[in-house]
């Protein structure tokens, strides 16, 4: 079952890339974004991307890679306010832009990879979010129906993997990828560490191995978007 | 004389309960974590993913893998724990966050929030805010009670597009505090010290009780 | 934060019975199930119940000590195999029964308390359980409509828990008790160990501390419905 | 002669390929874990919320706390991994388990199965099955060709209520091996050893193709 580890990002996308594929790409922000899987991505050249992610990216650097190239067609996001680039191509009419409450986008990945087509949520309603799409009375109360997202290949990333394909997050750095791992057709994730297959207790693996198609190790940059600090840490004996 | 930004966060306190889940905004929400009252044991969601958020780190001490829903760098507590954005979504939208405190452009006199969007200039999206206002038992706005032209943000109905409807229970203010009764009509519930019911009347637009 | 911690099982019912209530328990068979809590919930004396457990327990043990004191009045079970006098109930007419496929009763409690009252599956079409549910075509297939469940007290049984209801759950005793836990009114959980705040690794727990309302620490008796083994560990050195 | 419960289970291990993810059902299926052809990795699920299921415990090392789907002491693999009945359900509605394999009391010509309940004599519910049928990528039946009375159990349409519509791929008994084609119509494809196709056809309702 070693099959699954590939040797680099550009080998674990061989054979998957195509013009005009949807694809999911976990993270918030900038962080727990699968950045070799992106700039991978990028270098195959694919064009017409439906991405299916939470956030822009930032000018130059995660998602914004590719949309500097102009890979990407049409973008379903919950928040896109950091990328300069992004609004240009938008305002120019160069990309479509589908926004989704982000709660009600995560609840639709995981919907897509349960095998939910629909559910309905109060999320929106009243809102032009609603506008053209079905409504049901429960209790007294409307809501309106969102359809479950799968896509054709699941970029994720993760903090520890095996060759087995199970995977453990690390901190806010979980945020959508543990969804998107269930929503790909393929899955392709990097970890910062592959460990042994035995090494997680069972307990606590977050993403069981049938999620995960393909997995490479692989060094990530992590930028930080915000820093933000409280100051030097006191020396010792201070209150 | 009116409030200032931290006046307003320690207002917004008073409001925390003890034992109580809260999510707080970006802007003058995030400083009443400042304010919680001593003895009052809040825990504090991220939807990114983190329930029981700590401080911002010390310098140095930054982890990029851990920010919060702002993308501020901050630290964990004893308690916290972390989850995926579905269970996140699933906490708030199912009811199980006490308050939420979030800032506004616009609110309308029948509990209408706009916070997200104007139309004509970038979009920048709605984030967590539209499941948020829909889901959290209750919702509190503070903001500016008038814009940079000197025109009221608290309206007979919001011009901008909703981010959700009649789910605002109190609004805070630099002119003072806005409470909704069972009738579901807000009333002035307190002044800011200097702050005169003519002055909160000539720049409110909404209709509202007044004493 | 310790006004969670309640010292046991009859007291952290205290005010939450009545009669009429619907209430969740955890479980699978008997592997994960709140034994103390259900044993303090027929001493409440609480009639007319309305229960949602996954099975019906055995007879005079686990859920069966509800049945023998016929306070339940309706069953929300998907398999009920294991209890006679249930059997002679149902048939003798005097219990109400729900059924539903295992995975849509588990996905209908996650619905519930995720705020969800409505999703479609493909499970159960064209079969009795499709019989007056809604359904919608989603790409040219039929699915049928079912609806989010909660409860006014949910019984949960964890592995380890702290004075803040974080909880961690053991092996396959895990099963329905974390998604029960999001959908009680009030939710009460009896675990095998209570730890000291800050003992698990946030990465690692099951249910964050915003569902669990009581907690206890309570001895199992932990009845095994099937042993079945290989036989004896072969002497070392065997192969 | 027939084949028996174990030649059927060998049977169908032959329908695993290297790195399935399967789920067996109680009885037959559940034998097919031992013949598990040489070189073939396979991981077993069980829907009450593990994947990678290993063998039953020795003699007194069962543990309470793990057991398997029919409510048996099971053990982990080093690979295992454990989840709740949602997640669980998800992976078998979501269509990410490759191949089922299920006993059943009736399949017919179309594809669909009867496993959970004969009316007038005791419901003991249908667990896990109806979802199976409906997610998992491919279903397979290991079943006697007929009852103890004789009669057929491969009909033209089932007489007890249904546990899935159209959702039998292939369909093994004692007297061989049944697999649907593209035109959705069962054909003999394999018959146990001395087994003649008049005696299939003497003891099948089900409107199948004969070689």
């Amino acid at each position: 079952m070693s099959k699954k580890i590939y040797e680099n990002a550009a080998h674990a996308l061989e054979g998957l890339t195509f013009d005009g594929m949807s694809v999911m790409a976990g993270g918030f922000g900038l962080c727990g974004i699968p950045e070799n899987l992106i700039a991978a991505l990028r270098d195959s050249g694919a064009q017409n991307i439906t991405a299916i992610f939470n956030n822009a990216g930032v000018d130059g650097f995660g998602l914004g890679l590719l949309l500097e190239t102009r890979q990407i067609k049409k973008m379903v996001s919950s928040y896109v306010g950091e990328n300069k680039e992004f609004e240009r191509q938008y305002l120019a009419g160069e990309l479509e832009l589908e926004f989704n409450p982000q709660g009600t986008m995560a609840e639709r990945i995981r919907a897509g990879g349960a095998g939910i087509p629909g559910f309905y949520t109060k999320t929106g309603v009243g809102t032009v979010i609603a506008d053209g799409k079905p409504t049901r009375e429960f209790d007294g109360e409307t809501y309106i129906m969102e359809t479950g997202l799968t896509c054709d290949v699941a970029l994720v990333k993760a903090w520890r993997g095996d060759a087995q394909g199970n995977l453990q997050f690390k901190d806010t750095a979980r945020n959508f990828n543990p969804m998107m791992a269930t929503a790909g057709e393929i899955t392709i994730v990097e970890v910062d560490e592959l460990v042994e297959v035995g090494s997680f207790n069972p307990n606590f693996i977050h993403t069981p191995g049938v999620f995960v198609q393909r997995i490479i190790q692989a060094k990530c940059e992590k930028r930080i978007e915000k820093v933000t600090t409280r100051g030097p840490r006191p020396i010792e004996g201070d209150a | 004389m009116a409030w200032s930004r931290d006046d307003m966060a320690r207002r917004a306190a008073q409001e925390l309960k003890d034992g109580y889940y809260v999510n707080l905004g970006i802007g003058i929400p995030t400083l009443v974590a400042n304010y919680i009252p001593e003895g009052v044991d809040v825990t504090l969601q991220s939807e990114n993913g983190m329930l029981g958020m700590g401080p911002f780190p010390y310098d140095g001490e930054e982890d990029p893998d851990l920010i919060n829903a702002g993308k501020q760098t901050i630290t964990a507590l004893r308690r916290s724990s972390y989850f995926n954005s579905a269970d996140s979504f699933a906490m708030i939208r199912g009811g199980h966050i006490d308050l939420s405190i979030l800032g506004a452009m616009e609110v309308s006199e029948n509990g209408d929030i706009a916070n997200w969007m104007i139309p004509g200039k970038m979009v920048k999206g709605m984030g967590g805010a539209m499941d948020l206002v829909a889901g959290v038992k209750r919702c509190l706005v503070t903001m500016d009670h008038t814009n940079r032209a000197g025109a009221s943000k608290f309206l007979k109905s919001c011009s901008l597009p909703l981010t959700g409807k009649n789910c605002i229970a109190m609004v805070i203010t630099d002119l003072g505090v806005f409470e909704r009764d069972g009738s579901g009509q807000f009333r002035v519930s307190e002044l800011a010290p200097g702050i005169t019911l003519d002055e909160v009347r000539a720049k409110t637009e909404a209709d509202i009780d007044y004493p």
